[in-house]
């Protein structure tokens, strides 16, 4: 077979389509990928979907599928990372990461954020104001979305003056401008991990070693993720 | 049955959700009644495109949808920045938003019934009242509008329906706020992201069955009175 | 009064009709299919003549010259459809007074009269779902009547109702007619109906009109035999009321001379009347004959004799200036030796003239 | 042949009929909203009643007793509704031969003859939409014609077509009912209609049946006038056709010793026939009149005379043991000296006896 | 005009969703046909709870469809286990599984337009087609169906817009496989995920939007010469 399935998080949308086309000129061998959004994937690898290798937008869905069997537990390993940041739209001032900083970022517009229990970005991004002290403010001033992209589209068009969103999202969004970080150390290491199913076919440990390649990881970067090298 | 003891969270989103379909039908079927009629007894250039538009949430995925009204209608798009500057009205993020996201996603499934209906008025019986003098806006109140009110409660419960499930469109425009715009369909999605959500999206699944069963049933009730009203035959 | 002047078609039908009449009723008279209800719609504005001019009581409803074309609830016709069109809907007392509530008419007869006269006071809070064929009609009858009409338009509207009824409701057509000076166009296929109610006959064929006018002379023209119907054929003679026998309940009729008798039903001395005589009533004697229950017998001459195909001949006499029409057998004819000329006793008897045989007198064009 | 008990009711109105009739064609009569199309429909299987029985020609319908209800489809009945009921989306064509595709029946007239009587054949290949109001009814007889019905419900079938048209239908239904020996049950309200052609008569009355029995003994009875209608009264006399006068046209037909003259019209010497002979056309002389165009002068002896209301009186007298029947006014009979018991001559016009007034005499029961 | 010269992918998104939809229609439209017409004319006890199945996938969130149906229709669901053993049939992460998601999603808005429909038949048609000896069956399919034809339209026309709209039911049901399952409205889903995807979801919108046109403006002419057809008036 010459034909690997990819089932991955939809936020990885654009770096996992550059690494699956250098993969193809490389190896000859083609690979699919089906986007959507992380539960709903690991519930079809659950239901006995076709998929070679899972790469999910957090961990927790990837120990479900381990609980379950429906991974290969070995071949589990991180294969990016990612940093949160918070955007405004383009030419938005820097912002002080406490609550005047943020009060005065926000007026009486919302913060939109992916949402906060079901998307791992809100999830992570929860975490992190919390350990900053800033969640019982902003909790109230929330937007939570359906997921990051819708957030940070909020951000650019400038219905929210201030989107929390992936770095690797902003990055590569000329309308909106960083305009803080979150220290890594405010939230849980933000992983993508990779597995392969159960029944994954012969080649997709290659797919699943090239994903953790130079070239791969080369295109995560680009794409404003985090190298990996320190993180496993 | 603890378990159908409703916790607050729940009666929110349920009353959210109630809130939502009420005021979905209350705007969207006025709307759709004009709509329908215009489109079953009229014949104008704008025709087709007017069709078009009506359909067009249907076609496009919900999501799609939903942004074109962040675009449009959010805090900086044309429109949200025309109300809110004339009316001081605003969409962006609360629950009349979500209200709005589920009338345009029902509307399709609202004005469909509702011109069938009006295209089966036998034109001879306005052509009667017409002799007896009656003005089109009379005759279309007494005779074309009543006699389409099966078509009406078939769109409404089609639409009232649709405003419950409606989640893409409207978690794309007004977000997933609880207790603003996190109606029981967007609860229940919440509850399907996580491992340990099932038995909470179990729980709300039969809330929502349960909501829908009950309106169904009403509007059953409601189809056989009109039957019985429309005179197919007396009492 | 009355002026249609219509071209069009509907479907692959052409109509190209033009008629006039006075006040009173105007009959449409035609085989079916020959475009009668379609005329009706062209004067009710439902369907739009491609040119003509239709004009009731010296108001233009339509003119293509001018391109006025009133639409058709600024008419102010009362229809009576054929096929009913009750409000499925609404109560057959909200039918009948929707031009009121609906139209903002004003009738100027009270329901109650109305819906006595139509008997349908029991029917008053139904749905027209469950009525008859009959009381369906009916209903719709009382719509239009109470619907303040400038012109009644009555589509075969006693199709299914029975002799009692219509001996109810046909006066009182009449009466409505004459009392509001309602004109009023009445598709029929019954020509005792016709006869008996309207003042002018159009003779409706294959979308055009065949030939139209005053009642008496319609029915008293030959070449319209086929249209009219044979067994029908008869005659009209106007007279004035000029005694009334209460104990036998005769009223004596001069005819110009020469006195019949019928029955009084509701004449008043001194009235003028028509009477509608069938030639199928009429026997012709050489001599006035004795001991015979026939009372009527009046003097006159045969103008002339026409041998229909089968056994009958048709005998036109003058009496008095006025023509009466008789039916006999060709063979009764040739053993009495009738021939034009002769004088002879033509004998009626009171029991034809009924009611029904007895038609309104020509009225005086009634200023709307 | 045709035995109906039917006890129900629709809406809030009770039906509680029951009547019979040997073979031919059996009339209700009634009128509006008296029951008539709920009693067809009851037995047409569109209306089930409570209780009752309704057997056709020795099949049995409905019986409540043995919870028998044979649904509509089964029971082979040609049903011409009072409201046509035409398919609207299938063509003229397509209607009138539902019946075969639809429904395998097998008509035993072609489809040409029924079209052709019907006079329908332009219409073939329209939609019922744009037919005039006589021309949906012809059409929905057509398609009853032809449905090879074991019985033939009408309702009112012919109310809204002129005399032309259904003086060549009627004659129609009379042939089919007497060849194919199918049983006709006719809605009317027009006594003409039924006398010519019904040799039931069934009077109904809200929602029962007030009397029924042969035409001519209810024409006879007095007591039904009000529901028969008085302008209508009139007798059947039966008789033998003795001769015929080609040259004149007529037929001499044996009263039972006396012989009377009518228009020759399709009869055959040999020909049992019955005359419908109305009470207004009966004039009433001491002695045989000379000079007079009245052919037929019957010798009689009055058995009854009682006045009615208004000017006539009726007078019933006895022809060689039959019934005959005379409408004066009173003021003749009293003029003339008419006691029960005196000799007179009954003169009847021989055009008063036309193709209409005859009907076909008393069938045999015909085998099923 | 290069940006109305579709892609590969896109034709072929466009080409599947097309297939989705007429395969839905295909299936969907008899079985709405039979259910509307039980609905309309039978009363019997289960009656409230298939008028609450057939409308159950409106209120519920797609994606709660679409997870049901992986539940059940997955490759280790109960019916998908069946109907890959007995039929060799299997719905799983293919394009038959994209018009199955479809179709139940899409099924309440055939059946009501249809329902009605067949609700606005005037019985009376049907007891003339019996008294001339038509069967049940022949009846229906010559009488109450044909009559019914512009409520069945109407379905249709409902129904595949919502089988090009479709997306939660899908994408949680068979997922987003190019190709396999990735229509036109997953398609412009996964455009949306990429920073560099609107103009990519701008083409699709127009896409979609030219198709379901092209649909709409088809079944009007259609709706059109069934009026004339079912008689309102002769040619
Ligand atoms: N839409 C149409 N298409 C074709 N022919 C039509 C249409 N409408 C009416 N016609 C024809 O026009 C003719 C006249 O119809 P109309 O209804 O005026 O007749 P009518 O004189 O009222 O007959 P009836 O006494 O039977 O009611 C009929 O032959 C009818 O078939
Ligand atoms: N569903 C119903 N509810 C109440 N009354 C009804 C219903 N159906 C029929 N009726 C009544 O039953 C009576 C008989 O109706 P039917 O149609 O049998 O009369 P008919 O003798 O045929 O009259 P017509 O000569 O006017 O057609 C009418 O008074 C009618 O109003
Ligand atoms: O990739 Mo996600 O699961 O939509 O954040
Ligand atoms: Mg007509
Ligand atoms: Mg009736």
């Amino acid at each position: 077979q010459d034909r690997l399935t990819v089932f991955a998080a939809a936020s990885l949308t654009n770096a996992l389509e550059a690494i699956g086309t250098a993969f193809e000129e490389e190896t000859g061998m083609q690979v699919l990928f089906s986007f959507a959004g992380t539960s709903a994937l690991a519930r079809q690898i659950e239901a006995g979907a076709p998929a070679d290798v899972f790469v999910s937008a957090d961990e927790i869905w990837m120990d479900y599928l381990r609980e379950r069997q429906a991974v290969v537990p070995e071949s589990i390993k991180a294969i990016a990372g990612n940093g949160l940041v918070f955007v405004g739209p383009a030419g938005s001032e820097p912002l002080d990461l406490d609550v005047g900083g943020i009060s005065d970022a926000l007026g009486r517009g919302r913060l939109a954020i992916a949402d906060t229990e079901t998307v791992p970005a809100g999830r992570y991004g929860k975490a992190a104001l919390t350990s900053l002290g800033l969640w019982a403010y902003v909790q109230k001033r929330l937007a939570p979305m359906e997921n990051v992209r819708v957030a940070l589209a909020a951000a650019t068009r400038g219905d929210t003056p201030l989107a929390l969103v992936y770095a690797s999202d902003a990055s590569v969004e000329p309308g909106v401008d960083v305009v803080a970080k979150l220290p890594a150390e405010s939230h849980q290491a933000i992983r993508y991990p990779a597995a392969l199913t159960q029944h994954a076919a012969e080649g997709a440990d290659a797919f699943l070693a090239y994903l953790s390649s130079a070239a791969a990881q080369r295109i995560f970067e680009e794409s404003g993720f985090a190298m990996l090298q320190d993180s496993q | 049955m603890d378990q159908f003891h409703l916790q607050p969270h729940e009666w929110e989103a349920l009353a959210l959700t109630l809130r939502v379909g009420a005021a979905t039908l209350a705007v969207a079927i006025p709307l759709a009644i004009a709509v329908a009629y215009i489109l079953a007894r009229f014949r104008f250039p704008g025709h087709g495109t007017l069709n078009a538009v009506v359909h067009m949430p249907l076609v496009l995925p919900p999501v799609v949808t939903g942004y074109l009204l962040l675009l449009a209608f959010g805090p900086k798009g044309p429109v949200g920045v025309f109300l809110q500057n004339t009316f001081g009205i605003s969409f962006a993020f609360n629950w009349t938003g979500a209200a709005l996201a589920a009338g345009i996603m029902a509307f399709p499934l609202i004005v469909r019934p509702i011109r069938l209906a009006f295209e089966a008025v036998d034109p001879k019986l306005e052509e009667a009242a017409a002799s007896l003098g009656a003005r089109k806006l009379v005759t279309f109140v007494v005779i074309s509008l009543p006699l389409a009110l099966p078509g009406i409660l078939s769109g409404a419960i089609l639409g009232f329906a649709k405003a419950m499930g409606e989640f893409g469109a409207t978690i794309t425009f007004v977000s997933n706020i609880p207790g603003e715009t996190r109606t029981l369909a967007l609860a229940l999605y919440t509850a399907t992201q996580t491992p340990e959500g099932d038995p909470i999206a179990f729980r709300l699944t039969i809330i929502a069955a349960i909501v829908a069963f009950g309106a169904l049933f009403a509007s059953e009730i409601m189809a056989r009175r009109l039957k019985r009203r429309l005179g197919a035959s007396d009492a | 009064m009355l002026e249609v002047e219509v071209k069009g078609s509907v479907g692959g039908f052409h109509i190209d009709a033009a008629f006039a009449s006075e006040a009173g009723v105007t009959a449409l008279f035609g085989q079916s299919g020959a475009g009668k209800s379609t005329i009706t719609n062209m004067i009710a504005g439902l369907v739009t003549p491609a040119s003509g001019r239709i004009v009731v009581d010296g108001q233009i409803l339509f003119d293509s010259a001018s391109s006025l074309n009133l639409p058709a609830r600024d008419r102010r016709i009362g229809h009576v459809f054929q096929d009913a069109r009750l409000f499925p809907h609404l109560s057959v007392r909200n039918n009948l007074t929707f031009a009121h509530w609906a139209g903002r008419r004003h009738p100027k007869r009270p329901l109650a009269e109305v819906v006595e006269l139509l008997g349908i006071s029991h029917l008053l809070d139904r749905k027209p779902g469950g009525l008859s064929g009959g009381e369906k009609q009916r209903v719709a009858i009382g719509r239009a009547l109470l619907s303040d009409p400038r012109l009644l338009l009555m589509d075969e509207p006693l199709a299914s109702l029975d002799q009692a009824r219509k001996s109810d409701i046909l006066p009182y057509l009449d009466r409505v007619g004459e009392d509001a000076g309602i004109p009023i166009v009445y598709v029929s296929h019954a020509l005792e109906e016709v006869a008996r109610l309207s003042q002018t006959l159009v003779i409706v064929s294959q979308g055009s009109v065949l030939a139209f006018g005053p009642v008496a002379d319609m029915l008293a023209r030959t070449d319209l035999g086929r249209a009219t119907g044979r067994h029908e054929a008869s005659a009209l003679l106007s007279g004035k009321v000029v005694a009334i026998d209460k104990h036998w309940g005769l009223a004596s009729i001069d005819m110009g001379g020469q006195i019949i008798q019928v029955p009084a039903l509701d004449t008043a001395i001194g009235e003028d009347i028509r009477l509608r005589i069938r030639a199928r009533d009429v026997a012709i004697a050489l001599g006035r004959p004795e001991g015979l229950s026939i009372r009527n017998a009046l003097h006159g001459t045969i103008k002339s004799i026409t041998d229909e195909t089968g056994p009958y001949t048709e005998i036109l006499s003058a009496v008095d200036g006025q023509l009466l029409r008789a039916r006999l057998t060709r063979a009764s004819a040739a053993d009495l030796g009738l021939v034009p000329g002769k004088a002879v006793t033509l004998l009626i008897k009171s029991v034809a003239i009924d009611r029904r045989q007895r038609t309104p007198a020509p009225r005086k064009s009634a200023q709307g």
